[in-house]
């Protein structure tokens, strides 16, 4: 195996952490709908996820839990990081969600676009 | 109400044993794969689970919105609690060997204790999101 | 802090804060008379200090030159407080007499700091007295406070340059040689109305109200005076900027149509000889720098008074709106040719005792250039201030106008400056014995008196030649440089009218420009502009994008 | 209890908030908050103490001994933000009831106290503690709380600027902690001091850098400096007054203290000013959020706009001595952190008054305001002095240490910089002084509501306090000297 596909397919946990984290940032950017943002915003937090676990795995390491017939396990450190991460993610979505329903009801849109021009920048 | 009875049969018989599973998550989390958080989501899932087959009125009729709403604070209580014993015992914020006389048998405690704290906050967060979500706009 | 209260400027201050709370404005005048007491009961020498984190700060120090200025201040704030007794906008008072506390302040702080912030305090309340003037003061007042908040920054940086390079914030002769005295320079310069700053002057003090415009003319250049004097004398590129100072106050000051324009261009004249003087920087200039600031202090007052009684009685300004006032405000008149005649120096009266001082320092020094300038000067001072003013004001053709003269108390302030002016001409020993250092010399020798009459009459003579076309200047004309130059009382021979249209569409493009720069910051910046709007929230993330990109393009190369 | 200080001053906010959660009860909310806030501020003052004269303090929690366990590190300068943040939003809190009273709907005001606590512990926990994610974590907690006080105003407006802060906040903790899993992965060690000593032996400097950026970024975006600011002035804006106020005088003040901390005790100085490029940038961008938050300042007519867009300039003059990285500038940043945070907390609960009594929201509602409501009008007035610098306000003794740094570094640019953004401040306080005193008020304008005793006595003594601290700095200039000497530039001296 040539040491260039070598590379690629040692390191391509990164390529995909860096494919959502963009691709989540990129929605952000792009998207005037309140809700896609929010989704886009997920993808970039779960790229965070994945650069945590990734590295936590230990070839042939099997699940942390102490057994007699395995010695060599994988880091837990990083999955008890990544359950708070997630149990914070879940808490901004909900919360997201949840202020676009009011902006729904309150505006009548969930597109940014609209919004900004005839709220914000309307005085 | 539509009488899907399949669904609401199994489903009944399920409920108990999805309940029974998050017990089981939750107390096993000590010393094996488990704890509060699958736990809570667990028993969450189960109530919703329950919600969307017999409706949200008598959802909220079974298991009112109010518990839910209680039960977040009440589980950050149980945790900090926790917390405040063992600085009531002299030790540092959170050291479980305070909550017995054998160090271990207090890090199981604690442990569980904690894990409570989580279940509890859990579940009143998971089923106030769900409740608020769903209650929206038929008011 | 009990003591501090027994600082002049600082109880004027407070005073000055509840003069609108009073009633009977005569009880107004014992103020002035309360910080005079306390003034003149305090020895030379004494001291009122404050810590201040690494520093001391000193509120009160007094020596000669502090103690010349403070009694000028005090003086001229009790006359004019005489003379404003009609004025009933509070706030003009009120702000003024904070005004003259603060600059008291000043000429008494021993530190940078004091004297800083009491130079700010200044510039604020002299904001307020100009905007007391009308609903058109507000541009100008505006304008002033934009100069002097430049020139406030300026100085700031340099007072901290200044203490942090040598460690101490006394204040005392600066140092050349450190980089940051040129800032604090430059600071006072800019209150001084050096150029290319001179322009707030005319601009700002002619905008004030009849009395406020005599509040102003003293205090703030004068002060000025006081710390180039304590920290800057001798410094040589002083005599430049004071020679510059002096020739655009005389040009301008003969171009000009407004009475008290023309007599705030001749503050910027007069301050420019105090700053020669400073800049010569001897004994004997100093002390015809620190006499001129005094007597030029009353009769700029006393100008400023009787120009303030004809606006006050008749609403206008213009000189050519003005004229045959001689029938029916004598009073006025004469204060006002008194005045006048002092600030050409003319023979026993108090501008020739000071102003002498200051052209003998240039003999001592045996500066001759400077002292044809200083002497040409002289004669173009007298051209527009001396006979200018009360000629086209009282004089000139009737324009007939109902008018008397101002009721009493204006016109006893204006006696009492009248007075003061020929008594210090006719007794320069009394004035000469409160000057910083020892006057050896006599002003009235029989060759000095007959050089500056005949200085006077000739430049006299040229005006009454020349007034048909001095006329035509009101409107401003294309024959004014011609007149300079075929009498050589200026030698202005690059100032003719293709400059100064130059000049002029300058000033005009500099103004667009101005108003150009606003507008488009208001574009960009304004609420709808492209900053000031409220971004969308992709916009956000995209600039977050962009910056964490380019810090890691940084760090990849670095 | 003493020892336990460090857990306390995290832990009493966050019990008080679930207890409000719990009682939900009408009048007694209010007490529990202000009895948790009392008791933080002691507890705060006992660890600033303790500091002073024990060093640096170590807080095991839960017992496991640091790296491996979570470590509270308590030094002088944490713990002087620590006390100050709870001391301000103690006042806060006195001053929050008839404020709330007014502006919310009284079934959201126990959320809003319970919010408040919880945001409040979890800023208090981003300063206390000594590991990475723990303080991603609280990041989080005061983020999410923050969110939902924004959104609780009475204008609807509130809902979009929550929600466009809940994204770039997000963004922002979620690059933070990209910047942290990449120490993580380099150093294997998340304890802010392990990692400090072990990046000493790194020689794979591109993550370690690239580590930097992002967390740079990602705590640039909680500062709100500028070119990523936008979220901040709809956020104050929008929020009820009490959470303007509290925001502006404590959230971003914190975020500022993690950069800080992640600069200098966690990187090391020389490692990120070896970088030129890391000061240029830096230097830039405070220079640019000078110039231009003021710039925008000037023209806006809202007037909580105004000055939380004032705010992201004088955000700039903090993060202007954290580039300038000399002793004297970094007292200057950290003065100017406490200093702000009195100024705009006197400011916008002078707002919050005016807020009360007539609804002003928009500058030209402030004419003849000095007539109208003297005292407020005189707050507004001196803490707004105080935010341009003038001499004898404690606005000008951050400027002081500023300059003098920069001239010590021979940087006339920034001095120069300094003085115009400050005549640029002058514009726009100018532009409100001159409306409260120098204009006749709009008729029918008259002070609906009287203003509590309670709410005008926090704002004077906040006002106050600005002009205190700017003449005896004993208490700010010399406790920030002591922290920069002890704590930030402890190796170098």
């Amino acid at each position: 195996m040539s040491s260039a596909i070598y590379n690629f397919i040692s390191s391509y946990n990164y390529y995909i952490i860096i494919f959502l984290m963009v691709s989540g940032l990129f929605i952000v950017v792009s998207r005037g709908n309140m809700v896609k943002k929010l989704v886009g915003l997920a993808l970039f937090q779960t790229s965070v996820y994945i650069l945590y676990i990734s590295p936590g795995k230990i070839l042939n390491g099997t699940a942390p839990i102490l057994d007699d017939g395995y010695s060599v396990y994988s880091s837990p450190f990083p999955h008890v990081l990544i359950l708070t991460a997630i149990v914070v993610g879940i808490a901004t979505l909900a919360l997201g969600l949840s202020l676009v329903i009011r902006v729904n009801e309150e505006f009548g849109t969930i597109e940014e676009d609209e919004l900004f021009d005839n709220e914000l920048n309307n005085e | 109400m539509r009488l899907d009875l399949l669904l609401r049969i199994s489903s009944k018989i399920f409920l108990p044993f999805i309940i029974l599973f998050a017990f089981y998550v939750q107390f096993h989390g000590d010393f094996g794969p488990g704890g509060g958080f699958q736990a809570g989501v667990i028993f969450a899932a189960g109530i919703i689970l329950y919600t969307i087959i017999f409706g949200i009125k008598k959802a909220q009729k079974d298991f009112p919105e109010k518990i839910f709403n209680y039960m977040v604070p009440l589980g950050v209580l149980i945790f900090t609690v926790t917390g405040l014993i063992s600085l009531s015992k002299g030790l540092n914020f959170l050291d479980y060997d305070a909550l017995a006389h054998y160090p271990k048998h207090g890090q199981h405690i604690g442990i569980i204790a904690i894990e409570l704290g989580v279940f509890v906050t859990v579940i009143g967060s998971m089923v106030s999101i769900f409740y608020a979500f769903v209650t929206r706009g038929k008011k | 802090m009990t003591s501090s209260l027994l600082h002049p400027g600082i109880i004027l201050i407070a005073f000055g804060l509840f003069i609108p709370l009073i009633k009977n404005r005569l009880i107004v005048l014992l103020f002035p008379i309360a910080s005079f007491i306390i003034l003149f009961s305090l020895d030379n020498g004494t001291i009122i200090k404050l810590d201040y984190g690494n520093y001391e700060l000193i509120l009160l120090s007094i020596d000669k030159l502090s103690r010349l200025f403070s009694y000028i201040f005090l003086l001229i704030l009790f006359a004019t407080a005489i003379f404003s007794i009609n004025q009933d906008n509070k706030s003009e008072i009120s702000s003024a007499f904070v005004y003259v506390g603060s600059s008291i302040s000043v000429v008494l702080s021993g530190d940078l700091i004091t004297l800083f912030i009491f130079w700010e305090i200044m510039a604020i309340t002299s904001t307020i007295v100009i905007w007391s003037g009308s609903k058109q003061s507000y541009y100008p007042g505006i304008r002033y406070l934009a100069v002097h908040l430049l020139g406030g920054s300026i100085l700031l940086i340099g007072i901290i340059g200044y203490a942090n390079t040598t460690g101490t914030l006394a204040f005392g002769l600066m140092s050349p040689d450190n980089i940051f005295s040129y800032f604090v320079l430059a600071g006072f310069l800019i209150n001084a109305g050096a150029p290319p700053f001179s322009s707030w002057i005319p601009d700002a003090y002619p905008s004030a109200s009849w009395s406020g415009t005599v509040f102003l003319s003293a205090f703030t250049t004068k002060t000025a005076v006081y710390v180039l004097i304590v920290g800057y004398a001798g410094y040589q590129f002083l005599i430049y900027v004071g020679i510059f100072m002096i020739f655009y106050g005389i040009i301008f000051a003969i171009l000009e149509n407004d009475m008290r324009r023309i007599l705030s261009y001749s503050i910027v004249n007069q301050v420019g000889f105090m700053i020669v003087a400073v800049g010569i920087g001897t004994e004997i200039a100093i002390n015809g720098a620190s006499s001129h600031a005094f007597t030029h202090i009353i009769y700029k007052a006393l100008l400023l008074m009787s120009a303030g009684s004809v606006f006050y009685i008749t609403g206008r300004t213009k000189c050519t709106d003005l004229g045959g006032l001689y029938k029916t405000m004598p009073l006025t008149m004469i204060c006002g040719i008194i005045g006048a005649l002092s600030i050409s120096a003319f023979p026993l009266t108090s501008g020739f005792i000071s102003k002498s001082l200051t052209v003998q320092a240039t003999v001592y020094e045996e500066l001759k250039i400077l002292w044809l300038l200083l002497t040409m000067a002289s004669a173009g001072v007298f051209l527009h201030a001396g006979i200018k003013f009360p000629w086209f004001v009282f004089f000139q053709k009737d324009a007939k106008i109902k008018a008397q003269d101002p009721p009493k108390n204006m016109r006893f302030a204006m006696i009492l400056l009248s007075a003061l002016c020929i008594l210090i001409g006719v007794f320069p020993g009394v004035l000469y014995s409160i000057l910083p250092y020892d006057v050896k010399y006599v002003p009235y020798t029989l060759d000095h008196v007959s050089s500056q009459l005949q200085l006077l009459m000739f430049s006299g003579l040229a005006f009454f030649i020349l007034l048909k076309y001095l006329k035509r200047t009101l409107t401003i004309t294309l024959d004014f440089d011609w007149f300079w130059r075929k009498f050589g009382v200026l030698v202005v021979s690059l100032f003719d009218t293709y400059l100064l249209k130059k000049v002029h569409t300058l000033i005009h493009s500099i103004d667009n420009l101005g108003t150009q720069t606003i507008r488009s910051l208001h574009k960009h910046s304004g609420p709808s502009g492209m900053l000031g709007r409220s971004w969308s929230t992709g916009n956000m993330a995209l600039w977050t994008a962009i910056l964490l990109g380019l810090f890691l393009l940084f760090y990849l190369f670095a | 209890m003493n020892e336990h200080a460090p857990a306390l001053v995290v832990m009493l906010p966050i019990i008080g908030a679930v207890l409000i959660m719990l009682i939900r009860h009408n009048n007694l909310n209010w007490s529990i908050a202000l009895l948790s806030g009392i008791s933080t501020i002691y507890y705060s003052i006992i660890l600033y103490l303790n500091a002073r004269s024990l060093g640096t303090i170590s807080y095991a929690m839960g017992g496991w001994e640091p790296p491996v366990g979570i470590e509270y590190r308590i030094d002088e300068f944490n713990s002087l933000l620590i006390a100050l943040i709870a001391i301000v939003s103690f006042l806060i809190l006195i001053y929050a009831k008839s404020s709330l009273n007014i502006e919310l709907k009284k079934n959201k005001i126990s959320t809003f106290y319970s919010m408040y606590l919880l945001c409040l512990g979890g800023l208090i926990g981003i300063l206390s503690t000594g590991d990475a994610f723990n303080a991603f974590v609280f990041l989080e907690i005061s983020s999410l709380a923050t969110y939902v006080i924004i959104s609780m105003g009475n204008d609807r407006r509130g809902l979009l600027a929550a929600y466009q802060y809940l994204i770039i906040g997000t963004i922002g903790a979620t690059l933070y902690v990209i910047g942290v899993g990449l120490i993580f992965i380099i150093t294997g060690s998340l304890n802010l001091y392990d990692i400090s000593i072990k990046l000493g032996d790194i020689e794979l400097y591109r993550p370690l850098l690239a580590s930097l950026a992002f967390i740079t970024v990602g705590i640039a975006l909680k500062i709100a400096l500028f070119p990523l600011h936008a979220w901040l002035p709809n956020a104050y804006a929008f929020a009820p007054s009490v959470g303007t106020a509290f925001l502006a005088s404590t959230a971003t003040k914190v975020a500022i203290y993690l950069l800080i901390k992640y600069l200098y005790l966690v990187y090391g100085f020389d490692l990120v000013y070896s970088n030129q490029i890391f000061i240029f940038v830096i230097l830039s961008l405070s220079i640019i959020a000078m110039f231009g938050a003021s710039m925008i300042a000037i023209f806006q007519s809202n007037l909580k706009k105004l000055f939380a867009y004032s705010s992201v300039a004088q955000i700039g003059y903090i993060t202007l001595g954290i580039g300038i990285a000399n002793y004297n500038g970094l007292i200057g940043s950290t003065v100017h952190i406490i200093n702000h945070s009195i100024i705009k907390a006197a400011i916008f609960l002078a707002i919050g008054c005016l807020v009360f009594s007539s609804k002003i929201v928009n500058i030209d509602q402030l004419a003849g305001l000095g007539k109208r409501m003297p005292m407020v009008a005189l707050c507004i007035t001196v803490s707004s002095l105080s935010l341009i610098g003038v001499p004898g306000t404690v606005g000008f003794i951050s400027k002081w240490y500023l300059v003098l740094g920069s001239l010590e570094q021979g940087w006339w640019v920034v001095v120069f910089a300094l003085a115009v953004s400050s005549i640029l401040a002058l514009i726009y306080v100018g532009r409100i002084i001159e409306l409260i005193w120098f204009h006749a008020p709009v008729v029918g304008m008259d002070s609906e509501n009287k203003i509590p005793f309670e709410m005008l006595a926090v704002t004077v003594l906040m006002t106050i306090a600005t002009i205190y601290f700017g003449i005896d700095t004993r208490l700010t200039g010399d406790l920030a000297k002591i922290a920069v000497e002890n704590v930030l530039l402890g190796e170098q001296l």
